[in-house]
Parts: structure tokens; C-alpha cells; sequence
């Protein structure tokens, strides 16, 4: 944990929850997608739209959910709506600002894996798949992505591509037609990357309090483009904190359960 | 009337999932099933390391908030305890082709698996030609099962079946099954459906069992949450074989219900 | 929010019919209009009759019930007040159509216009062929009008609407759309919407207006009913073209708004 | 008036009615195909699940609507479901045991004419068009129709074909892949017609009581083939009069409306 008293993952979930502008109308997936709009939506961003792909439009949870499709996540949504209607008219409706997605692997031009380490047939992994993911990176207008940064997850060159990014760099995403204009930001434990305005290769501009370059560089797979106006990021306010950590508690005591 | 080789479908997207029914497949020893479900989930685990599946056609396989299926993995990874052949979608794909099935139609069309590997892996994914713009989109064949699974929360004395909440592609699962099997929290003198509900009428449902909790550990709503805890359990349960075999032996297996299974379980809880 | 010109839907199938919107139309002197609906019923033979209209898209163009519409009749059998291209459809291929609309997608299928000559008269139906079965099936072009005008029951302050009953298209053409009004029977504090209800949320829908008994008269279920004995009499002031006139210009252009309207039909029955 | 007591039209909708086996799923046109399915749930077969194209299905309305979806067959249905789904997942679903279907006109092959009379383009009398009908023509597993008897609606040719019946008789309509097998009946106020099992021409199978071969003949614009077995209708019982007078005076009392 740094000096200053705050984890890495929080400061991610926070720089994360950060890019989320408020009133954005935002398809969240589970985990560190959900932790950092529910993190936004709690303090600077209230006004902001949380959609998870069981159908559950608008809905304001008290606690992270631990799946996709928790009760709370009904009850306390505008509307609740089927899979087939979620998928065509809300998200390939072109209706969503922010896609939100967290990944097992990403390449330098943020394409990224959840589908299987090693080979399809004979994998050494198989992770859980694409669910809503690929169209979520295609269609919303602009996508976020969220995982730790190291070796394994910065990889040279991802074993399955299962949702585009910026595809081989350039207007390579344009060209296959892709509708959203794709990954506007990579947070990670240890700073932000964002798509180069012309080759799409994702580039560091900020690193967390207390990372060096170095760090980030040697936690990726590809040699990392280090942007020369590298910012440094706002370390999480005592509010970010304090709400984020009283999210967490809450959400533990939640699924603590019955069994 | 799930029989071997059929292709079977248990939905319930996070919630409703028909575990009561999944273990009756299990105690009745079914084989070669080509399961269907766009969240494989606890259940399907269950019924893949029971060995009674032989094909799975899926979309996001994983313990929702958790981590890995062992058993599928393990199935995947190592053809254990059978070899698994596996058709792999996107969701926004699978909800088509369920919406296909039930509208009888051939085929759903999406803008869809661009940018994606997945339709070099799966050749029921195809491409077609918009006759009017031009724009290639996505094309899916049609879920058609030979039988479908629901749980839902209420049917009244005719049949007819209501549940709401996250209601998934329940419906459409149902309606594109040539048979179908609802389990449900409680049979009532009437449904008192609020208007525009999630209804399905009996005429279009093959039978109708109570089974309360039957959707343990998943929830549904209105009656008892999700058990967060069984889904974390789970985990270690299911990582090695003869921790699963096991489990499964004395907890469905060795009982005669769902009932006998939680009372097995708390029994378990109880001396741990 | 109406612009001469505009690709305009005011849905609703025989719920909630915008009659008070399309009079604001109406006396807003709007030409031009591409009008889409389902079943253009008596509020697009008013809109017709007015010369807003210069093309209609429908499936079905009656006054149920009662017979035919005598404006729309007259403009394409005598182009009064002045001609009216038609692209007709079934409803199958409509609904398929304002779907596709809602979906972003550029088109929607169907197995339909089997049989019927209305494919002769229409380019916008083609056929394509499912690329696993061969099956031909109907394409039709997604609708994407420039406005949709639909009317509900509830909007609460922060502009989610909520409908309930016959919900017909509407939620589609809403989504279909560019831009959007509804006019509801009342503004709430909360909407208290049933599980699974149709509700628009607020950032789907362009403007939202109070105008209670804006669907007269058609009906709005749970406050009012639908006043068939104004369907009925609409045959005869709508049959020629001076009593249908002086009909419009007595109630819809010499009133100020919906209450102005029905104050003087109320008038003109005392007066009777 | 027959002498009997009921009217031609009062005959024709109870021989429409009891051609209605309880129990089956009708997929019901306004007018008079409604009022006859609504008979028959009154009387014979009270399991007979009503769906009307405004999306209500299993409805059970106390008087007959006047449009497609009048309040009470929303209020009454066991589902009320949207136009794309209605359309989609339950008649071209392939659920519909009887379709149940009015007409301006109809040919020797119970092919019908809901739009035009006249050129399309320049029509003597334009009709209200298609509506639901093609797809319930095509999609039904059986089709009723039913319509008044003359020679302007019997004709041998139709000007404008909305609705597919028999085609061009024999196996065309097979050939042509419309889903159902197609009219079974056309019940009029003079009798009963049913497609040939071979050319599928419809043929004078009945003749209400009192109604001579002859009118039928005369009011048939092609050369209407008569049945070497020709049934008499059985007159309306009393039962099925009463409720059918009943239903309508209940009906006139409910639409007489407030304005």
C-alpha cells in the first residue's frame, strides 16, 4: 500500500470512476467497471445512467452487485427489459456514451481478450468469454477499460481478440465499421493510457502518485510509448476514498449471504 | 421429459435459474445433452461435471463475480469427465438467435461480432448484405431446443405462468422450445399479472411443477435473494474432481429432491 | 418540433392516439409531411383532410369499426386537397420495420408478404435468402422518422414516461426516432411503474407535455374510455369535403388548444 | 327476415361460430370474424383463446369491440403484448390454430381483396388495405373466412390480391411456401363454401335453410361448383340466438358512448 494510505486498485477504481462525465448514459460490465461507475455515480457524476447488460436501465444500487443481474439492480431501475431488447435497441441502438469494460489481456492498440490463454482448442486458460463485450466495445460511442497493469495483461499480441479496440492502429476500427469511435482511455493500477490521435497505439500520459515510468513501461509486453507531456494523477480525495471504501463494506456485508 | 441426446435449454440470465430441475437431469442420469445458455453458471458446472453433457453452446462461461467454472474449464481444458465440444457466442448473438427461435424465423440478424475473433471459431456465424444500404451485418441461425427449462416466480391453477424482474430471454427460450417445462415459486388461485407483465400463457407451456426455491442458489425476486455465499463456495467446491464429485454424490445424487439437496446442505453446514 | 417537410409518426394502435398533438399540427399550418402510422385512423384523415400531407406510409387505413376514411380516401382517389403518395404495407412488415428502426439496424425480416399482390406495389419489400437454410423471407427497409409523437399515461417530473395496456409501437417508433414528443394524461411525482413496465426513460424522449384527455378520442386506459360514438359520427362529418371543413375550421383551427377543441364540440352538441 | 326468426346475417355468424372446435387458438379480424368467435366462446367452446392483433391475447371481452384493441379485450387478455412481438413471436411463430378473416372480395380460390376496387393507382373505391390479414392468411395453421354474398364480392377476378388463399388452386399454394394450410371454410349469409381437396376451388358445401342452390349460384361471379352431397345449415338454436342477440344488444349499450 503507498505511504499515503490508499491501495493501488483504489486508486485505479478512482481515476477510473474520474472519466465517467455526468448524466453519461454508461453499459457497465461487472467488477472494476461496476466498482468505478457506481464509485462516480456516488460522487461527482450523480446524474449518470448505469445500464448492465441483464436489461436493468437506470438502476441505482446501494451495493456493487456480484453478477450482472443481482435483484437490486431491478428493483431499483427505471425500467427493467428483456436480453433480446438490451442488446438491439439500447446497445446496438447506438443509444450508449460509455462502455465500460474490464479485460484479461489487452494489446498496444487496445484490443482486448476474454476468451481463452493459449490455443482455442488446447487452451491453458479458458476464461469465462466475450457475454456482452464485443458489441459493448463496437457500438457504445466511446469505451473505457479497466485491469491491473503487468506482464501477462499488456501483452505483444492477444491469444483470441474477443472485443475490438482500435484493431491494427490507424483507421483500421473505421475501415471494419465499427460505430462507436472506441477505447478513449486504459486505466490501471499504475496509470492512464490513451489511444495515439493518429496511430491509435494506446500511450501513457499519466502515471498514479508514486509509479515510475519505468514501472509501467517494464509491466508491459510491447515496448510502451511514454507520452512527453506525462501527467502525474490526482492522488483520490479523502471523499473519493471514504465513499468507495464505505461501497466496499457495504457490498461485503451484502454478499456475506445466508449460505 | 428431457431425454438423451436432446438439446436442452435451462435459462434465467443471473436470476431464476432452474437449479431444481438441473438437478433432476442430473439424478436421472441423462447423457449426451447439447446444452444451451447464454450463462452456463453454476448449474450447467453441475450438469457438465455430472457428465451428462456433450456439446454447450454459450456466451459468457464463468461464476459471475467469482471466477472460473472449474468444471467447464476442466471439460474444456482436459475432456474431463468427457470431452465438451463448445459453440461460443456473444451474447447480443445468442439473444438474437433465441428471438429467431421464437419468432420461427431461420435465422436474427445483428450488427454484430465486428472486430471480433469469434466467427473464425464458430461457423454459425455468418455475414449478410442489407438489400437496401448495402451494410454487411451479423447472421445467426435460430435456438431451436428440443426442450426448454424455466423457473419463474408464480402459475395459476390453469397453467399460466407470470415472472418478472430480470426476465432475461426466459420467454423467448420457451417459445422457441418444441417442449417446455416451467418450475415456479408457488401456484395461486390467480396470477394478478400487473398490465404488460411477463406472461406465458399455458397453452404455450408443456408443464408446470411447483418447486419452492427452486432456484437456489441463484434468486428470485420477490421471494429470497441470491446466496452470494454458495457462488463464493462454489469455487472450492468445484476445483478439484473428487471435491465435485463428492458434493455431488451426497448432495443430489444422494438425494431424492431439491428439498432432500437443501436439507443435505444445511446438514452439512451444520456439522462443518 | 415539427418542421414542414419532416418524416413524422404519430403512433398508437387505437390506444393513445395523439389526437391533441396531431390538432397542434394541424393548426400550426405544417406541409408536406411524410406521415408513417400503423393505421392512420381518424387523426392522419384530419391531418390529411388539412393538407399537411403529401405522402402516407401504413398498413392499414380505416376508421375501425365504422368504415372507410373519407379524407384519405379522397386524396388518393381525387388527390383532394391535393395528391398523396401511399407506400402500404401489412402490419407484420410494419412492426418488423419500426423494430429495425428502434434497433439501429437497417432492416428487419419477416416471413411475410407471402401471397399478396402488395409486393407489385411496393419496392421498399424485397426478399432475401437466410444464409443456412435458403428460406427466402421479407426485407423491409428500417423506419426512422424524423419526429415520433406518441401519447402515455404518466411521465413523473424528471420526464420517464410510463404506458401501460394496448402499447402497440410505440415504444418502437419513439426509438426509431430523431427526435420525440409525448404528451401524457398526467405528471407525477413518481411513476410506481409494475415490474417490467413499458417506461421510456427521460434521455430516450425529446419533450414531454401534460395535456390530460390528449388521446380523445381515442382512449387512454385507466382514465378514459374510447368515445366510439364519436368514430361513428366522424362518418359523416368527415364524408364530403364541406362538412369536413367547416368541422376543422370550427373545432381545430378556431381553437387555441386540446380544451379550446373539445369546449366547442361540447358547444356544438348543446347547440345541436 | 326468414320466417324462422333470425336474420341471414344472424345465420352466417352462427355457422362461423360452430365452425370454431374449443379450445383453438384464434387469431381474430373485426367485424364479423369477432363476433363469431366471440359466439363461439359463449357457447360451444369457452376454451377458445381469443388474440387480436392489437397484441392481447387470451382475451374475454363481455361485449364485442368495436376497434382491434378496445380497452377491455387489454383489460380482460391474460398477456398484452407489443406489435413487433404479437406479429413475430406468436403468429408467424407459427401458435395460431385458426385465422379468422372479413373480406371485400374473394375468387373461386379464397384468395381476398381488402384494398383496392379498381386500378391501385387510380381505384373506384379504396379499401382500408392489408392490416394483419396476409400474414394471418399465411401464417394460421387453418383459415376461416367469412363475408356476405353477392356478386360484387364474389368475383373472378380480384382486383388487388391482400390475402393468400388457395393461389391458383391445386398445390400452388405449397409451392409458393405459405406456411398454413389455408381457408378451410367461407361461411356467407347464404351458406358454406370449402376448397376442393384436389383444385382446391371452393364449393358449395351447404346451404342455409331456405337459401335454394340457385341464389348461391346467382350470387357467385364465376360458375360456382356445387357438391354432389349438399348439406342443409342447421338453423341457429335457440341458445345460440340468444346469446348472439344478447351480445349485440349489450354491445350497442356499450358503444352508444358519451359524446
Amino acid at each position: 500500500m503507498p505511504e499515503n494510505g490508499y491501495t493501488a486498485d483504489e486508486m485505479m477504481t478512482v481515476a477510473a470512476a474520474r472519466m465517467i462525465r455526468n448524466g453519461a448514459v454508461c453499459f457497465v460490465g461487472i467488477g472494476l467497471p461496476s466498482a468505478a461507475a457506481n464509485l462516480a455515480r456516488l460522487t461527482h457524476a450523480p446524474d449518470t445512467i448505469l445500464i448492465y447488460e441483464s436489461g436493468t436501465i437506470g438502476t441505482k444500487p446501494s451495493v456493487l452487485p456480484l453478477s450482472i443481474g443481482d435483484g437490486e439492480l431491478a428493483e431499483t431501475a427505471d425500467a427493467v427489459v428483456s436480453l433480446p431488447e438490451i442488446f438491439a435497441y439500447w446497445l446496438q441502438g447506438g443509444r450508449i456514451d460509455l462502455g465500460f469494460l474490464g479485460a484479461a489481456q489487452i494489446d498496444r492498440f487496445a484490443n482486448i481478450n476474454t476468451t481463452v490463454i493459449g490455443d482455442y482448442y488446447k487452451p491453458s486458460t479458458r476464461l469465462p468469454g466475450a457475454g456482452g463485450a464485443p458489441e459493448i466495445a463496437a457500438s457504445s460511442k466511446e469505451v473505457l477499460i479497466t485491469l491491473r497493469h503487468n506482464k501477462r495483461a499488456f501483452v505483444n499480441k492477444l491469444d483470441f481478440v474477443t472485443s475490438g479496440g482500435h484493431m491494427e492502429g490507424g483507421d483500421s476500427r473505421e475501415k471494419m465499421r465499427l460505430p462507436g469511435k472506441g477505447p478513449t482511455a486504459v486505466i490501471t493500477d499504475l496509470g492512464i493510457l490513451t489511444p495515439d490521435p493518429v496511430t491509435r497505439e494506446l500511450t501513457l500520459t499519466s502515471v498514479h502518485p508514486g509509479i515510475s515510468v519505468q514501472k509501467a513501461v517494464e509491466a508491459t509486453a510491447w515496448p510502451l510509448k511514454v507520452a512527453p507531456q506525462l501527467h502525474t494523477t490526482e492522488p483520490p480525495t479523502e471523499t473519493e476514498l471514504a465513499v468507495l471504501r464505505d461501497l466496499y463494506a457495504r457490498t461485503a456485508r451484502a454478499h456475506a449471504g445466508d449460505a | 421429459m428431457v431425454r438423451d441426446g436432446d438439446v436442452v435449454a435451462l435459462e434465467g440470465f443471473t436470476h431464476l435459474i432452474p437449479f431444481a430441475a438441473g438437478h433432476e437431469i442430473i439424478r436421472q442420469g441423462r447423457r449426451n445433452l447439447s446444452l444451451i445458455r447464454m450463462t452456463p453458471d453454476l448449474i450447467y458446472d453441475q450438469l457438465i461435471g455430472a457428465g451428462c453433457a456433450s456439446k454447450l453452446t454459450f456466451s459468457w462461461g464463468g461464476n459471475p463475480g467469482v471466477g472460473s467454472l472449474h468444471r467447464l474449464r476442466d471439460a474444456v481444458e482436459q475432456g474431463w469427465p468427457q470431452p465438451l465440444l463448445v459453440e461460443e457466442h456473444a451474447h447480443a448473438g445468442m439473444a438474437a438467435a433465441y428471438a429467431a427461435g421464437a419468432a420461427h424465423l431461420p435465422f436474427g440478424i445483428l450488427r454484430g461480432y465486428l472486430g471480433t475473433d469469434l466467427p473464425k471459431y464458430n461457423s454459425n456465424i455468418k455475414f449478410i448484405d442489407c438489400p437496401f444500404t448495402g451494410e454487411r451485418l451479423a447472421a445467426v441461425p435460430a435456438i431451436r431446443p428440443d426442450v426448454t427449462v424455466v423457473h419463474a416466480q408464480k402459475a395459476d391453477r390453469r397453467g399460466n405462468v407470470l415472472m418478472w424482474g430480470v426476465v432475461g430471454i426466459q420467454k423467448e427460450a420457451v417459445l422457441a422450445a418444441r417442449r417446455s417445462i416451467v418450475t415456479v415459486e408457488e401456484i395461486v388461485d390467480r396470477l394478478d399479472a400487473p398490465p404488460n407483465a411477463v406472461v406465458l400463457p399455458s397453452w404455450v407451456v408443456g408443464a408446470v411443477a411447483e418447486v419452492r426455491g427452486g432456484a437456489f442458489p441463484s434468486y428470485a425476486q420477490g421471494y429470497y435473494p441470491r446466496n452470494n455465499a454458495f457462488y463464493k463456495q462454489w469455487d472450492s467446491i468445484s476445483r478439484e474432481r473428487e471435491s465435485f464429485q463428492s458434493w455431488i454424490e451426497r448432495h443430489v445424487l444422494g438425494t431424492s429432491d431439491f428439498d432432500g439437496f437443501k436439507q443435505s446442505l444445511l446438514e452439512a453446514a451444520t456439522h462443518a
